[in-house]
């Protein structure tokens, strides 16, 4: 399946929009956290600053984000991780309301309530959840909910390469394919969970060959490439709307930060980012653009710099939000 | 909305399933799910009936996967379905906590209430049948102390059947938790009190509002789910011996009819919580508190008392689940020694 | 690997032990739980009579229990299921104590604490336990201890077909196969769970193509037949015992009784069970011990009779023991 | 047996990793297993440095398992080791909760007492950094509710060590709960009382014995964990309005020392209970319900007052979140309340 240029192109924009806001992020989230500000003796103070929290950035993981969403409509159901912020720009939830919920905002897509691990869009069906592997079941459920009122929706389920050997991946992907449930799980294979990697946790190699287990397709996508992932993803989405039933996709894919902001990365072998940050799938797929003609300098600078004015936008927003009353702290529970 | 004319006597199960029956008529979006709940009707008879009447889209057996199908409630709940799930036992939640208390319970409050999830959760609970540590348990109060979940132990099939369509018709999480020994069953003993007139028609029994089982002016006596039958046994025996004992039987933990509690107890000055829970860091001790907390305006006579199973796993032999699991004796003796009884 | 002729008879005389502790359990359990003995109204009584509560009896399934522990010894680890008689009695746990247990007796193995689903011996290390799935992970740590310890011991995990759908199936294989656990996972395919058949529940025909997902080598064993099965497991027991880490067998086995007792089996086809005792699993082997002259008729009578007097006597232990006290219900809650 | 000599101040997070690291020396079967508790030390310093004296055989790096790497701690232990496993948050529990308190919590009940468990479960608690629903919460009472562990909540690096060392040796099941925001991390801010002087010999503090932090006439505050310096905090704010807090830090939840709460209570006839926890159905009820049971020898001056997480899931914006979590002002002005309070 190829790309059409609008394809090609909203990919594009996507990842320097992830991209750029992943960055800000790193930069914001470290206002207010460091020495001189901070209490004695701490070299970094993780609940300091207008973003406090853990904070998860997927920059280097774009393409997974949009090699699966560009197949995805408004009505296709999105559940991410505690790493969510490429899936959901991706999945088109509004920037905006999602920088003010992650900035504790009651202009936020939670009013504040549930932070950078739990944005919930129901307008764009996008979900995620702190919890590994928790994100499976609810896009099974939601397929289900497709199935039942004969839809062609999908859902998409995102999770990391740790995810894959927790019990629910298994329980999520068996119903999957007993019920044929319109389901595409993506695994993000970033090579390590937090500190451990993939070696020390999974017992073979690709997660992809577990899709046998279920009687399911199962593809590994062996590039951090967006336009590897469209092909993989296309398939496995089409597959799925047209009520083939589901599919397993792996994608080795690479993170260019700690696994939470403020990590030491001990673990990581030394100049492995920068190894990494040499195969950077955003100029790649510039360079894809500029060989079909899709891109030229004066295109790109434009791109770059809607991209840029969408995520300034967002964290102005965010900024310049109310807090929630602190009485909203009893609010919400229930509905009604 | 109650309705008086009940012209039938139903059991709690038939109760629980002609529910679900009626709701799923009433509304295609609701569907149930689980383990055994198709031909087999449900272990405890839940879903009997529906499979033949709503075919196997839905009422769908699941494989023993209970995370990924109390999950994928969560996910065609957020769709707008509105999915029923069994839980076969409560005893087995730990394998499928996270779905509910981490999600199910949570993605209102985090969506700042933008999230729907009517789902309900419905589980067997309780022991008396000797079926030992991992299936004889009630519970209830572990998922009364996490917030987001709204807690429903009927104790009367008229209950039953009115908190279930309540239950179906909210659009928040509801656990239902029915016990095992008050289903009517035709293979577990019951207590003839749970099976009961029940009206055809549909109809609703509100959350938060206890029911005054029987008045009584000596001690109040709050209880649920079987223990309430156990407590009118008891209380039979000692109003023959001149104490008269109120019952309130509590119907929903989440929300709590606080009101009814104190109401009572400032009419008696006396107060029992029997449950059939473990009684540390539960049920027994959230009432005593709530009686506690209000001493400014509620004068005690004795010191408060509770009963429930004290700290220890239940236990498999006849002689010893009887000893652990409190009885009508063990009741009617702590209203004894509750009359004796003085505060300093 | 051929078993010997003290394997085979020891297989055969089991298999006999274990039907006729079950077919025994099977009258015992109904004794007061009939009418006119019971609450009017009912058609039985679960909590009635000598041996309340569930019970749930694996006439049928002998082979899979005779088959595995033939291999073992007593210093290896098995862990049962909620079916968990016939395991135990093939781990050599002594039938007086476990059939006292049953009947809630305080010279059961746990003081009649535990019950039918939680029979321990520690001494030969054999557990169960009443939540599905739930005997894999404590497996893997027996077997974790003995590879910490440089012992050559194994351990075996039972479980179900429906078992092999639950998380906790996936999370512990993945965990031997990564540590190279001496664990052989037995998987006992009865076609159902409760009510539920294997077709119903599981995306795959056999769970043994499941141990791909894990690299580890897996086995489907296709007859319900001690010697298939001892095949089978005479390699997976082999590989764990010298290092060579954990497998997966299935096995096609038939459960000639209801789920539990009481179970009216409305969703099993008419005649499937005396079609499927037409395979009898004792008399095929019975007859392959004539064949191999290892048997004839006064050898099987004097066989069948002392399987006979050993169930008989630990029926007897039990029947005439003493029901602990009432205060023991708040002992043993922690240990000394 | 607690040591006097210290001379050398640790941080929490020293202290535990300490504790560990010394009984692995002496006691070849205990080892640690967890998510990133080798190279990393445990996202929250439990298990730093371990790695490096211990190596891999012995800090077992896990897959993101809980189910399979606990309940492969239980038939560990069955064998004779004594595991400590780290659940990185206890908010995870859910995914694993059927191997905790289904059987290493009850093994020992369900087979009479033969089968020994030495298991710790160490676990991460609490908020104060905006963390959010799922990576806050305290939820000792949920496992306190359950029979069959042991339930350690340490507020101090003295305490942290001494109870560390206590739980390895126990020859039955322990959940030991560190609270995040005392662990006296470089990256979190934390409460300064929490890192203490520690003796480098190895000692133990005994479960079921209460510390009272401060003594005090006017009114009994129970807490534990972060809580007690909060608790502080405020007591030294109301000193100076005259009003004398006594602090009890229970340390241990099982067992629980009835005792010192007893004691207490009769002493000042005022009680608050101050927890980080959900409020309903959990810690403070029992602790309320305790004192409410004695009330024939117990003599009250104020109704009791219980401070917690009020039923809502733990908001992530900085002002919700500090609305939620009960601080130190919040302890305070309940304390001037029940000075100002009367019982009927
Ligand atoms: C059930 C559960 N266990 C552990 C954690 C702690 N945790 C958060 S992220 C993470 C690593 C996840 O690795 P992976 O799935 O590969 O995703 P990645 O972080 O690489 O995107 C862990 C262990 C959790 N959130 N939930
Ligand atoms: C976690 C959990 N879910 C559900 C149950 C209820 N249950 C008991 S036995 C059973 C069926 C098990 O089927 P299988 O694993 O095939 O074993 P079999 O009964 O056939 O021996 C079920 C669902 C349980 N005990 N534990
Ligand atoms: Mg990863
Ligand atoms: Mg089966």
């Amino acid at each position: 399946m190829e790309p059409t240029p609008e394809q090609l192109l909203w990919m594009y924009e996507t990842m320097l929009v992830i991209r750029e806001f992943e960055e800000t992020m790193a930069k914001v989230y470290l206002e207010g956290k460091l020495p001189p500000h901070i209490q004695k003796g701490l070299a970094f103070d993780i609940g300091g600053g207008p973003v406090p929290g853990e904070m998860h950035l997927a920059a280097g993981q774009e393409p997974v984000a949009v090699g699966v969403c560009a197949h995805l409509r408004k009505e296709d159901t999105v559940t991410g991780t505690h790493r969510p912020h490429h899936f959901a720009i991706a999945k088109g939830v509004p920037l905006d309301k999602m920088a003010a919920e992650i900035f504790g905002k009651v202009t936020g897509l939670g009013r504040g309530k549930g932070g950078h691990m739990h944005l919930f869009d129901p307008e764009h069906k996008f979900g995620c959840s702190g919890i590994i592997a928790a994100g499976l079941p609810p896009a099974c459920g939601a397929a289900l909910a497709a199935k039942k009122r004969g839809k062609d929706w999908v859902a998409v389920a995102f999770f990391g390469d740790g995810a894959a050997n927790a019990g629910t991946f298994h329980e999520s992907l068996n119903l999957a394919a007993r019920w044929q449930l319109p389901v595409v799980f993506v695994c993000e294979d970033n090579k390590y969970a937090i500190s451990v990697e993939k070696t020390v946790s999974t017992a073979i190699a690709s997660n992809a060959d577990r899709a046998g287990a279920y009687g399911m397709p199962g593809v590994r996508v062996e590039h951090n490439d967006a336009l590897e992932v469209f092909e993989a993803a296309g398939e496995a989405v089409a597959r799925a709307r047209r009520g083939g039933g589901p599919s397993l996709i792996e994608v080795k894919t690479d993170r260019y930060m700690g696994h939470f902001q403020g990590d030491a990365e001990a673990y990581r072998p030394k100049g492995e980012v920068e190894e990494l940050r040499r195969h950077d799938p955003i100029p790649a797929l510039a360079a894809h653009l500029r060989k079909r003609n899709l891109l030229d300098d004066q295109k790109d600078e434009g791109i770059r710099r809607r991209a840029h004015g969408r995520v300034t936008e967002a964290y102005d927003f965010a900024q310049t939000s109310a807090y929630p009353d602190p009485a909203e702290a009893f609010q919400h529970v229930f509905v009604g | 909305m109650a309705v008086a004319s009940a012209t039938r006597t139903l059991t709690m199960a038939q109760a629980v399933a002609e529910a679900i029956g009626q709701e799923m008529e009433r509304d295609p979006n609701v569907f149930v799910m689980g383990e055994d709940v198709g031909i087999y009707g449900g272990i405890f008879g839940a879903t009997a009936g529906l499979l033949k009447r709503f075919g196997p889209e839905r009422v769908m057996d699941t494989p023993i996967s209970e995370s990924a199908f109390i999950g994928a409630a969560i996910g065609a709940a957020a769709e707008g379905m509105r999915p029923i799930a069994e839980l076969m036992f409560v005893d087995f939640f730990g394998v499928c906590m996270d779905q509910i208390y981490n999600h199910l319970a949570k993605n209102t409050y985090m969506s700042g209430g933008s999230v729907r999830l009517p789902v309900v959760v419905m589980t067997a609970i309780g022991g008396g049948y000797n079926d030992a540590a991992q299936h004889s348990q009630s519970l209830y109060a572990t998922f009364a102390h996490l917030p987001g979940l709204k807690v429903v132990v009927p104790s009367s099939a008229y209950d039953a059947k009115g908190l279930m369509i309540q239950a179906i018709r909210d659009d928040n999480p509801v656990m239902y938790f029915f016990h095992k020994g008050i289903m009517g069953l035709p293979w577990m003993a019951y207590f003839e009190g749970s099976t009961t007139p029940v009206p055809e028609e549909t109809y609703t029994v509100p959350f938060g509002q206890a029911r005054v089982v029987r008045e009584g002016t000596d001690v109040t006596l709050v209880t649920l789910s079987q223990m309430v039958h156990k407590a009118a046994i008891a209380a039979d025996e000692l109003s023959k011996q001149g104490i008269n004992v109120e019952i309130i039987d509590l119907r929903t933990l989440v929300p709590l009819d606080v009101d009814a509690v104190v109401r009572s107890v400032k009419k008696t000055g006396r107060l029992l919580v029997a449950d059939e829970d473990y009684l540390g860091f539960g049920l027994t001790g959230e009432i005593a508190a709530l009686v506690a907390e209000r001493l400014d305006s509620i004068r005690l006579k004795a010191p408060v008392r509770r009963l429930g199973v004290p700290g220890v796993p239940i236990p498999y032999s006849r002689p010893l689940e009887r000893a652990a699991i409190p009885q009508a004796a063990h009741i009617a003796e702590a209203v004894r020694g509750l009359m004796a009884a003085r505060v300093a």
